[in-house]
């Protein structure tokens, strides 16, 4: 019986293709023969190699700051904690809060002289009887004869940075934030701060939004922050410019900050991921610190004649160029950024940063950090003033706003505890670096060491865990 | 904004400049770069993220803003506190 | 290629594009090639490779009197359920019968009973032929996707997909562990997981009909796979007309005036080894059917 | 009959040709998802055409690549779990692929998630992926009686998983 001699049908080839696929396609998906490739998996080979999320988890992060700068300056111990509410479509709900002790001395303003300087700053209150009881260590309470006020004074020895040591401060702060996702490629947030101390309040609210765009590879994103504070100091605002006394000074004085941050966070490629940030931000109001003074001095022998309360500018104008890397090198994540910043005070500066971090084991990595800083002086910046001179519109002499530059060198520790808890530990030291001497400052100051920056240590020790 | 601003010199308008143009430039630029969405294995990482410790970041923020002149840059600069 | 001899002594070699490490399998030499500078993911490639041709060897073999299909060929008509696998292979099987018009039908193996192809004369008879048509036919067999049923005396030979399938699965084996560029090639039947490092292309020798000369040019491969279908050393030779052991399973005689040898390149081995059955099957046509269908082969007449 | 002429191909004499076949076996060939690369010069097909899953021929099929480091990859298991059980074999497929490029990871992956259920295709080198244009962790195809591509889920989010499911609903009451 001879089969029908059917044709062969056209176009053969394409239809196998297709057949062939769905035949490797429906056996590929059997187990592998072999199983899974290697022995079973082991815990992460290292630390670094850890993609948890906490979609859907709680996260609660809590740290302390030992804050410590040399030769009895300022001292702060700073615990702080935060809980956050991941829901599983990435919405998060965060709060934190942050309680500050400061202590030790800060310096004046004046500047340093051959001979013990005395000091007198108000003891009571503006309109209060209320006398600063426990004027803490090397300065006293003394009544002035005739008018009868109570002030007190403090005399800081010579050759030495005149510092007040009358400060103990506790600020408590709060802040708040929700973001969400609001479509599958662009993100909301909103939230908002409250910060008090005895002498100064601070308020403010943010906004942000992001989107993604090329398939996940660049998000655009743009956050804005309108802040209030008010100073309040102990004993009123001097004016600035005036002559330090112990008299009752004026009310409280307030400020308002804008701020716009608009960044670009782009994956270069697979193991390099760059963030560039552009910041702008104005400030409006009351800038000067109420408690610090300026030397007028000699011009001859370049001894103090008279102190005067500092004077800022009521307004400033702030931008900045950040650009953040982080680069996957081998186990090794690096952290590279750098920072142009320039303010209408005059005050440019540059930041570099490198942080590697390096994984010891599974569950332990070790972190150095390094940063460098420079910025040149504020327009208004002086060490002192120069008495038969005419006043500047402006004079500050707080070493914030003077030329210098800094270092920090860190290490950072990490534990991991379980799959979403680590332990974390960083010791650092800031060291600040001016010129301290100035060879032409008048009379016998060039032999004085002008320079007030800081030598600080700081250590953070932080948990943080997850649950569902 | 209260308008009495004080005059930035030259390099602050500069500085404008030079941020608008690099956004305008790497915008578009951006397209170009990139991996393909599966290969993000690596940039998800937990220690890739750019801010891996929240806390240590505020800390630095906070010593920071207290001692030097400028601040900002990787988050809104701020005071939030009198710090002196 | 590597060398026939069983006893090949260290199965991994370094060759100057890498490593090579050789097995025996499906009777005949296999070699799996692995463009790394380190021997021991080589080996481990070549490992796995070697393990799912094994095990297909072992399940589909019908030389393998413990293989599942030998236990279908025994199973005398009645009604077996087969594993997805197999279920696979079979819906693939039939599609192939539908599409090549009947020409390739992998019930055709029992006429191996009457035709021995060593280049000798000894034809079968047409009568012997005839008595044998009624065990061949795809069409025969009930097969409803999970439940076969061949009927008593019919055998299932898969000789036309097996190899090339486990070249596939092989590659699939290997890719799925690892992005490292390799090629497998089972007794000619090859494939490549992708170019060399640097994208350069894989030199693949293509062993030819004429046995005098051992290679007869070089292929440079970047992407997919080459099979060759026709064999120098089996055909029957009486009064002065040669008869090539490719089988038309309609008449259960040797296809007329095929090309001494096809070699099909195409994305998988399968596609590949199918087309250059089909061509092979064609006969006469063979070139017009590689043509028409736009198929990037070679072949020798 | 000539003598055996060497290997003989529009005329060339057949040295190291490399393999750019005349007019490609896969010209106008609608690939299925495992066939890798064509070779060289074959067109890559628009991924919209590709998925005529022959075999898959009235059923619905749930494709859905996803990748051990993608966190809301981790929350579509439960839901594809799910609907494997709601619905008939004959009537439903999920085929996962796993883009990982590190394979021990994806089987930490699925062991944690003890997922012996779901079919998993490893596609390290995101073959498959850039065929059906995938462009966000994850992404799930669901595909008609008819082999088309009617659904594009990119990303994985709890709060429309009805919706997911009304997809799949909506293209199994569909006549094939």
């Amino acid at each position: 019986m001879q089969l029908k001699r059917r044709k062969m049908s056209r176009g053969v080839a394409p239809a196998l293709g297709l057949l062939t696929a769905n035949l490797l396609l429906a056996t590929a998906a059997l187990a592998d023969p072999l199983g899974p490739a290697a022995p079973p998996p082991v815990a992460n080979a290292n630390i670094n190699d850890d993609t948890e999320t906490d979609l859907g988890l709680t996260r609660v992060d809590s740290a302390v700051l030992f804050y410590h700068e040399a030769n009895g300056r300022v001292q702060t111990t700073e615990p702080m904690i935060s809980v956050a509410f991941n829901s599983e479509d990435g919405d998060v709900l965060s709060v934190k809060l942050t309680s500050d002790t400061l202590t030790g001395a800060t310096p004046n303003g004046a500047a340093p002289w051959k001979q013990a300087q005395t000091f007198t700053t108000p003891a009571q209150a503006p309109g209060s009887t209320a006398v600063v009881t426990s004027a803490s260590g090397g300065s006293s309470l003394v009544t002035l004869p005739g008018t009868g006020t109570v002030v007190r004074q403090y005399t800081t020895p010579a050759h030495q940075l005149p510092t007040d040591t009358g400060f103990r401060d506790q600020r408590y702060a709060v802040d708040a934030g929700y973001s969400m996702q609001w479509s599958p490629e662009s993100r909301v947030s909103i939230g908002g701060s409250v910060s008090t101390e005895r002498d100064y309040r601070s308020g403010s609210i943010n906004a942000g939004y992001s989107r993604d765009l090329f398939e996940k590879n660049t998000t655009v994103s743009v956050g804005l922050n309108l802040e209030f504070d008010q100073s309040r100091p102990y004993f009123g605002t001097p004016t600035p410019l005036t002559v330090m006394s112990g008299d009752a000074k004026g009310g409280n004085k307030s400020k308002t900050v804008q701020n716009i941050v608009i960044g670009v966070t782009q994956v270069m490629n697979r193991i390099w991921l760059a963030n560039l940030n552009y910041s702008a931000g104005q400030s409006d109001g009351y800038q000067t610190d109420p408690y610090r003074i300026i030397s007028v001095v000699d011009p001859v022998t370049g001894g103090p004649t008279q102190y005067l309360y500092e004077s800022r500018p009521s307004s400033r104008f702030r931008q900045s160029l950040y650009m953040g890397n982080k680069i996957a090198l081998g186990p090794t994540f690096a952290d590279v950024s750098v920072r142009a910043y320039h303010d209408s005070w005059g005050i440019n500066s540059i930041t570099a940063e490198i942080n590697e971090r390096i994984p010891l084991l599974s569950w332990i990595y070790l972190e150095p950090q390094a940063r460098y800083y420079s910025q040149t002086a504020a327009t208004f910046f002086h060490d002192y003033l120069v008495s038969g001179q005419p006043l500047p519109t402006y004079a500050s002499s707080d070493s914030r706003l003077g030329k210098f530059s800094a270092t920090t060198l860190g290490l950072k520790l990490g534990i991991k505890t379980g799959s979403t808890s680590e332990f974390y530990m960083l010791a650092e030291n800031y060291k600040q670096s001016g010129k301290s001497t100035n060879p032409n400052a008048i009379g016998d100051l060039a032999s004085e060491n002008l320079f007030s920056g800081v030598n600080a240590t700081s250590l953070v020790v932080g948990f943080t865990f997850a649950f569902r | 904004m209260r308008n009495t601003r004080i005059r930035g010199r030259v390099s602050g308008r500069t500085l404008t400049a030079l941020a608008l143009l690099l956004s305008t430039l790497t915008l578009p630029a951006c397209g170009a770069l990139g991996v393909k969405p599966w290969d993000h294995d690596l940039l998800a990482q937990r220690a890739m993220q750019l801010n891996t410790h929240p806390h240590i970041t505020a800390c630095h923020e906070h010593i920071y803003f207290s001692k030097e002149g400028s601040s900002g840059g990787r988050t809104f600069d701020g005071g939030g506190c009198g710090c002196n | 290629m590597c060398p026939d001899d069983d006893l090949a002594p260290e199965a991994l070699t370094a060759v100057p594009e890498g490593f090579r490490y050789c097995f025996q399998a499906m009777a005949s030499p296999c070699e799996v090639r692995v463009d790394t500078s380190d021997p021991d993911l080589a080996r481990d490639l070549g490992r796995r490779a070697e393990a799912e041709v094994r095990r297909i060897e072992a399940k589909f073999s019908r030389y393998r009197e413990d293989s599942q299909l030998s236990a279908i060929n025994r199973s005398a008509g009645a009604s077996i359920t087969v594993d997805s696998e197999t279920a696979a292979l079979l819906n693939y099987a039939q599609h192939c019968f539908q599409l090549s018009g009947g020409r390739f039908d992998i019930t055709s193996g029992v006429l191996r009973r009457l035709w021995r192809f060593d280049g000798s004369d000894n034809l079968p008879t047409k009568a012997e032929v005839r008595r044998l048509l009624p065990f061949i036919g795809w069409r025969r067999v009930s097969w409803d996707g999970s439940v076969l049923e061949l009927p008593k005396g019919m055998e299932l030979d898969l000789g036309g997909i097996g190899k090339e399938y486990a070249v596939d699965r092989a590659i699939l084996a290997i890719t799925g562990v690892s992005d490292c560029p390799s090629l497998v090639n089972l007794g000619g039947d090859l494939r490549v997981t992708g170019p060399r490092r640097g994208g350069e292309r894989w030199r693949v020798a293509i062993e030819s009909v004429d046995r005098a000369r051992l290679t007869d040019g070089l292929l440079a491969l970047a992407h997919g796979a080459l099979t060759t279908s026709g064999d120098a050393r089996r055909f029957l030779l009486k009064n002065g007309r040669r008869y090539s052991h490719i089988l038309d399973p309609r008449t259960g005689w040797p296809v007329v005036d095929p090309p001494r040898s096809v070699t099909v390149a195409a994305p998988t081995c399968l596609e590949a080894g199918l087309l250059s059955t089909l061509a092979m099957l064609q006969g006469r046509h063979a070139e017009r059917f590689l043509r028409t269908e736009g198929i990037s082969a070679w072949w020798v007449r | 009959m000539p003598a055996s002429t060497p290997f003989q191909r529009d005329g060339l004499p057949f040295r190291a040709l490399s393999v750019i076949p005349r007019r490609s076996a896969l010209a106008g060939l609608s690939l299925a998802p495992l066939l890798l690369a064509a070779p060289t010069l074959a067109r890559a097909a628009p991924a919209e055409d590709l998925l005529h899953l022959d075999s898959y021929r009235g059923k619905v099929v749930y494709i859905d690549f996803w990748a051990s480091w993608c966190g809301p990859c981790k929350l579509s298991f439960p839901f594809m779990q799910r609907m494997l059980s709601a619905f008939h074999r004959d009537d439903f497929v999920i085929l996962t692929i796993n883009m990982d490029h590190n394979r021990q990871r994806a089987d930490a992956f699925l062991s944690d998630q003890n997922q012996d259920g779901l079919p998993v295709i490893y596609d390290p080198s995101g073959q498959i992926a850039k065929r059906f244009g995938v462009k966000a962790m994850p992404t799930s195809l669901v595909v008609d009686k008819s082999g088309v591509v009617r659904f594009t889920n990119e990303g994985f989010f709890t709060d429309r998983v009805s919706a997911y499911e009304a997809h799949i609903w909506e293209l199994l009451s569909e006549k094939h």
